[in-house]
């Protein structure tokens, strides 16, 4: 024990032991949708037979990758103190500017410049992302502009980019290495799954244990703070949005490997879904909190509540009310799982 | 002494520096320099500039000219931080604390590794070694914090507790402390101090920066005093006596160090209490407190963190519902719970933190001093800018306070005048009962003395002021003062009670001069 | 002859399971699509599963796509509004034998079954020629396009630009791209009314979002006159809905394609029961007026998409006539 | 002058004279749009002569009324110190409802209930938009759930309910009142850009000149100390989610009208345009700053765009991508003309 028992005057002792006890559920917190989950399962397995068969399951995982990539993207930036919402469009334009450099000139239905080799589609859409995340890093810390409006803008204008560049049309003639990624199976299980998987456990112990991985909990929490820790807020700050995008682009590639073309409106609204499944999850959007496996269970309680309603037949008319709905129930039992009052 | 080398430069030395924010002279030429071992001592008027000086010494920001050397080399370039850390510890005066971390891992943040600093980026952290570790820490310092307890759960006291033991666990062979007395009690500044004077033994050298100057005659051995962005005078504590010192600070000379306001000899208060407040508990803070103020009377509340007195304040302003008891003013009981309520009452109010509770940073300091009557500042709820600005223009005149203008953000203003604006907003709707929590927080002396000359008056218009504080030099004015203990008051002293029992009080040892009957009399 | 290629089937119950996705709950074209869609699976005693509705996102088709698999569905009927993303799902369904319709566009890679659309370059042909004539062959046009991401947007801008290039080249088009969204069109059309004061004709892509936010900026700006009368604006809207069928007939408009939700809906829902069955069939003209022709990656029936104008405005064949009445 | 002229001892007052002029560039931050609108009119009038007549400004100007509405209630949340994005959606399910409960149940191609005359469409409308506000408010104050996150929940769940409410039809027959006031002209400007500019007005001098209205700007700096000063913070608060979902509700009967039907899709998409001009406008989405007028520039500026685009021709397949430019070209400049960091 502490030698500060000696001390038992001290009405801080009292506080300490009350302030122990909800600690633990607050410790919790990012637990709070594992109830969800469960009672979707049981849900899904009333309304189907089909629910609980491998196939469905595998399937709703391997259509969750994507989301749940860009929501890894978005948590560690939340957790930093930051947002981008240009994410939605760098799942779409990564891919599009790889393929049009790598693609043949001439002799497809949508001709690229040729300027690269095919082999090296993967290393540009990703240079692609870490590019547009720089730029991103690079008005908001330096030009000291507003996050929130400035991935808005950027949004839009790299949607626009990949109409212009595609020319609106879907391309068709993706390099086998994105075709691999997105569609391979490594025992039995969708590679991209795997990928993912180890993805947010990298992600989640990188945040757990690593010193650099808590920098960002300390900067979410208070960058001044962290600064005269000794933190480089603003270089590390950087690091993230980069990173963002690059595993937004990579979200790209699973995306066109497993959908087989880059649509014109690849990712498009998704962003929504992406903060809706990361804030359910627990990550907070004032920064400095939340973890990697909440915003998973945020993802796979979206992508369940899909399946689901599917599978049960809901009306069509009355699916997207429900979508609503379900964020918003999902948003109270967090809240009232971790006892913390959202501001 | 731990240092061999007995040739050493000054730890720190910092020359000629300067440094503006947009418009505002926050530094002009200014020097320090600080022996190896010494404690020294920087002191000035609000807005001085000490804080400033403290972000350049520690490498937080550049300073616009000027020269900075740390044992005689020139200054790690700003991006370096471990080189910075290395050479200076500092407990700053905003809080550096994460709330949503732990406190073992506030202590060590971004050194959870404690052999080496920087490197290792790939290596995990032991959360087990850490928290044990945060555990032996805090034990020196007497401090009973559970490690794996979040930040924001800690009291005030506990967190500056974590922020010192943060910067003097650096090994650093210079520390800052910007006031690191602000936010605790007479206890904790004891266990501080001890602290302190170990690692003076030790040769550490400090730049102790504090508004209270006895703590700078029990410290330390030199002081510089700034004024007005400038140094003004380096020279040992021996030499300059407290009136001196205040004269170095404010350029004036002193009119001795009688306030204006005196409590001695006056008049008992007669008639019938103005505030009456009967039986009042709050779950977990204070239980089954009766109080009373006369007209013309300012009552004291004293108490040490924890006691209850600063939430019994809050209640009294309608920040709490309490589960039991009532308030009442004038003899008109007051709906708790309700700001607004106690507003309509009659009760003025100045927050505990000026930070979280006290002022809208960005808007303007009339806004600011007049949020609380934006009713009377125009006919059918409309505020007239011209009214609003004559009503301000008449707070800065009357409290003194240092600003461009009516129309300047609050937030560009020093903290004593922040704090002054703050005693503003309370004064505007010339409330019957004045409650202020610790209303010279981080306020130099000479503004202090106004401060508590403004509460004064409330009372001696006739209405009564109620300041809870466990700052003796807040309670001085007091006619009356009240020690509260684990939320209970333990005991009642006149005018003119000693330090030492008060203390005493304030600490739960209930002197023999407990006056009960006093207390019992007013029923 | 309704339904002749189900007849043979016998009533729904022994009948294997379709699977039906629908694209999109927020428009009147697919929505009066669905109407016939729940109609005819009845009319036809079909066996369906659940009909899901993707949202205009590839991504829910192909869980959707998924669940129908799951559920044993053996031919799946759908309107990927994204031709290209839907490859890999194509592949899925075709690895598990289970044979595709696609109702309204032409997948780009993938095998299918049939596809069941009108041609949408005709659409903006016929659009063309109509508009040509009714300026006579010169002036200025407004094309009030849809999403530049639409291929079915795409062909008929496609289509009419080449048109007006080889047909009538005097005329002038100012293309307006609107992402099917009626505000957008208003207010380009506005600017361009302003600038161009003598605009003689407009070619909505799509009645439902177009119609009403272009008539009632018409009307405001005093420009709405009868179709005769001097200073008419030639328009021709695209669709085939009932509100244009309206506007026809009071003069508002000159002219719409009508887009044929419920052969849409009939055919797509035998030709997926014949599939199931195992039926076959081969290029060449049909029996209810249309052809059948040879895709790289399947068949297309490509179904009559008339050109409505005051003269056939109240045919009662016209599925616009029937709706929802 | 100031008193601090009086205390010549202290160089207080030089500080001050000098900080004097800097808070004058600060006070006119509302206006660093206008430079923009100036070189948007020049840019106008040079690609086209149509660009300077009264129709054309006048259509710009109606074109605006309903955003410019959402922005207005967007402001007012902000500077409050709240979000909601929730408005995009009231703006098409308040009139789908109010005609629902109005619309006779035979007859037409959309049956409604017919529970209400007709004249009481307006009323109706405004109720439920109200309505929304209100629950939305609910959620936030009393639940303490994120406000984010409950408004994008509403913002999904709402489209779904017009969805459902109007069977995804288009309603084409829409009370004559509703027409009125999106279709009439009165001296000769139309009647929806009398109403916006007075409404407008009404909330800019509200702002600047009124208890409450100077209480929000106190909320949104700092809620705190508001409410230790005596406002009642949660009350206002909720008063102006209210007042937003009733605005936006306006808005839609104002779409309503100016484009003759409800389409399913009314307003769709455009929270994210609200939020830029609301920003670009100088209303800081931290709270406590900004002004109406700032947000009309805000909006002024991203209409002007658009109609200068297409007057100028330029190709629709860059189209987005310049929105998306402009945006942050008008954001970098607005930062600059206020000389403050966003953060
Ligand atoms: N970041 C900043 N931006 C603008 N002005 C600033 C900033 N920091 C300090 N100032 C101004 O510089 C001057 C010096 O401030 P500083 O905080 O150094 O005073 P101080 O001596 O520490 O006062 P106190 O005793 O109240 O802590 C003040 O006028 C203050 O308003
Ligand atoms: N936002 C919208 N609002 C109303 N109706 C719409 C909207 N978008 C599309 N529509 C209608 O639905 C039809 C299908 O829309 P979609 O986006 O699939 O375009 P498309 O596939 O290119 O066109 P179509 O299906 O007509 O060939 C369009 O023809 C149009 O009439
Ligand atoms: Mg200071
Ligand atoms: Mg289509």
């Amino acid at each position: 024990m502490t030698p500060t028992t000696e001390l038992p005057d001290l009405p801080g002792a009292a506080v300490a032991a009350r302030a122990g006890r909800r600690f633990d559920l607050a410790r919790y917190r990012d637990l709070s949708l594992v109830p969800v989950l469960l009672v979707l399962g049981v849900i899904g397995f009333i309304v189907s037979p089909a629910f609980l068969t491998s196939d469905n399951l595998l399937g709703v995982g391997q259509q969750a990758t994507e989301l749940s990539l860009l929501v890894l993207a978005e948590a560690l930036i939340l957790i930093a103190g930051r947002m981008d919402l240009s994410l939605e469009s760098t799942i779409g334009v990564a891919p599009v500017i790889a393929v049009w450099l790598v693609l043949p000139d001439h002799g497809a239905r949508f001709n690229g410049l040729g300027l690269f080799p095919e082999w090296s589609a993967i290393p540009l859409c990703l240079l692609v992302g870490a590019l547009i995340g720089a730029i991103n890093g690079f008005l908001i810390l330096k030009l000291r502009l507003n996050g929130f409006i400035v991935t808005l803008g950027a949004l839009t204008l790299l949607r626009g980019l990949q109409v212009a560049v595609s020319q609106g049309q879907s391309i068709v003639n993706v390099p086998e290495s994105f075709r691999y990624l997105g569609g391979a199976s490594w025992l039995g299980v969708p590679a991209a799954i795997w990928i993912c998987a180890l993805l947010f456990l990298v992600g989640g112990c990188a945040l757990a244990w690593l010193r650099h991985g808590r920098a960002l909990y300390a900067i979410g929490g208070n960058a001044e703070a962290a600064r005269a820790a000794g933190i480089r807020v603003d270089r590390i700050v950087w690091a993230v949005l980069t990173l963002g995008g690059l595993l937004a682009a990579f979200a790209g590639i699973l995306y066109t490997g497993h959908y087989g073309s880059i649509s014109a409106d690849q990712g498009n609204g998704w962003i929504f879904q992406v903060f809706a499944a990361t804030v359910i999850g627990g990550v907070s959007l004032n920064g400095g909190r939340g973890t990697l496996f909440g915003a998973l269970t945020g993802v796979l309680t979206l992508q369940l509540v899909v399946n689901v309603m599917t599978l049960a037949g809901v009306p069509p008319l009355w699916n997207q009310f429900l979508n609503g709905a379900i964020i918003i129930i999902a948003l109270i039992i967090s809240r009232y799982a971790s006892g913390e009052k959202q501001e | 002494m731990a240092d061999p080398s007995p040739v050493r430069g000054p730890v720190v030395e910092a020359d000629g520096i300067s440094k503006r924010f947009g418009a505002t002279v926050a530094l002009s030429d200014a020097r320090i320099s600080v022996a190896p071992g010494e404690a020294h001592a920087l002191v000035g008027r609000n807005g001085a500039g000490k804080s400033t000086l403290v972000s350049i010494l520690t490498g937080l920001q550049n300073p616009d000219t000027g020269t900075l050397r740390f044992d005689g080399e020139p200054a790690p370039a700003r991006g370096d931080t471990d080189a910075w850390r290395s050479r200076v510890a500092c407990v700053y005066q905003r809080s550096t604390v994460i709330p949503a971390l732990t406190v073992a891992e506030n202590l060590f943040l971004n050194r959870h590794r404690p052999d080496r600093q920087s490197s290792g980026a790939l290596r995990p952290i032991s959360w087990k070694r850490l928290r044990s570790r945060a555990g032996e820490l805090l034990a020196e310092y007497g401090v009973d914090v559970d490690p794996t307890a979040r930040a924001e759960d800690l009291t005030v006291e506990q967190r500056q507790f974590v922020e010192i033991a943060r910067a003097l666990s650096f090994g650093a062979r210079f520390i800052i402390l910007d006031e690191p007395t602000a936010k605790l009690d007479a206890r904790g500044i004891g266990r501080l101090f001890e602290k302190l004077h170990e690692l003076q033994r030790q040769g550490v050298a400090f730049l102790f920066i504090s508004h209270h100057l006895q703590e700078v005659y029990e410290l330390c051995s030199t002081v510089t005093v700034y004024r007005d962005a400038r140094h003004i005078v380096t020279a040992p504590v021996a030499d300059l006596d407290q009136q001196a010192l205040v004269e170095a600070m404010t350029g004036e000379t002193s009119r001795g160090t009688e306030p204006s306001w005196s409590v001695t000899g006056r008049a008992l208060p007669e008639g019938p209490p103005l505030l009456d407040v009967t039986g009042l508990s709050l779950a977990g803070h204070y239980h089954d407190i009766d109080l009373t103020a006369r007209p013309g009377e300012v009552v004291g509340l004293a108490g040490a963190a924890a006691s209850g007195n600063v939430q019994l304040g809050e209640t009294l302003a309608g920040l709490h519902r309490p589960q039991a008891g009532t308030v009442s003013v004038a003899g008109r009981p007051v709906r708790t719970g309700k700001v607004p309520a106690a507003l309509a009452a009659g009760i003025g109010f100045v927050p505990e933190d000026r930070h979280v509770q006290g002022l809208v940073p960005q808007r303007s300091v009339a806004e600011n001093a007049t949020l609380t009557v934006t009713d009377q500042l125009g006919p059918f709820g409309t505020v007239l800018p011209s009214r609003t600005r004559a009503f301000a223009r008449r707070m800065i005149d009357d409290l003194d306070i240092k600003t461009p203008g009516p129309a300047t953000p609050v937030a560009a203003l020093s903290g004593g005048n922040q704090q002054k604006v703050v005693i503003a907003r309370a004064l505007a709707t010339r409330p019957h009962v004045l409650v202020a929590i610790r209303p010279t927080n981080g306020v130099d002396i000479k503004s202090k003395e106004s401060l508590l000359g403004a509460v004064r008056q409330v009372a001696d218009d006739g209405r009564t002021a109620l300041i809870v504080s466990d700052e003796l030099d807040d309670l001085r004015v007091c006619d009356r003062v009240l020690a509260m203990f684990h939320g209970r008051v333990v005991a009642e002293f006149d005018a003119g009670w000693s330090d030492e029992h008060l203390v005493a009080a304030m600490e739960g040892m209930t002197g023999p001069t407990h006056p009960k009957e006093n207390h019992d009399s007013h029923h | 002859n309704r339904g002749s290629d189900s007849t043979s089937a016998g009533s729904g119950g022994g009948k294997a399971a379709i699977g039906i996705d629908l694209p999109r709950a927020d428009s009147d074209f697919w929505n009066s699509y669905a109407q016939y869609v729940k109609q005819d699976a009845s009319s036809q005693g079909l066996n369906t599963l659940p009909v899901s509705n993707s949202q205009n996102d590839v991504t829910k088709l192909a869980a959707n796509v998924q669940v129908f698999q799951n559920t044993g569905a053996k031919a799946v009927v759908m309107a990927p509004q994204d031709t290209g993303a839907i490859a890999s799902t194509l592949d899925q369904l075709a690895a598990k034998k289970i044979p595709v319709i696609s109702v309204d566009t032409r997948p780009d890679k993938g095998d299918v079954y049939m596809v069941v659309r009108a041609d949408n370059k005709a659409y903006g042909t016929k659009a063309c020629e109509f508009l040509g004539k009714q300026l006579g062959g010169k002036g200025k046009v407004a094309e009030l396009q849809g999403a530049l991401s639409s291929i079915n947007g795409r062909d008929r801008s496609e289509a009419f630009a080449a048109c007006m290039k080889e047909k009538f080249p005097d005329i002038q088009v100012i293309e307006l791209a609107t992402d099917w969204k009626g505000d957008v069109a208003s207010a380009k059309l506005q600017s361009t009314l302003a600038a161009n004061a003598d605009l003689g004709g407009i070619y909505l892509q799509a009645g439902g979002a177009f119609l009403q936010p272009t008539l009632a900026l018409l009307q405001q700006k005093g420009l709405l006159k009868p179709a005769g009368r001097p200073g008419h604006i030639a328009i021709v809207s695209n669709d085939g809905i009932p509100q244009e069928f309206d506007a026809i007939r009071k003069g508002d408009i000159d002219a719409t394609v009508s887009q044929p939700a419920d052969l849409y809906a009939k055919y797509a829902l035998s030709y997926a029961q014949a599939a199931t069955e195992g039926k076959t069939f081969q290029p060449g003209p049909t029996d209810h007026q249309s052809t059948i022709i040879s895709l790289p990656n399947g068949l297309e029936d490509q179904l009559p998409a008339p050109l409505v104008t005051k003269d056939n405005v109240d045919d009662k064949s016209l599925w616009g006539n029937n709706v929802g009445k």
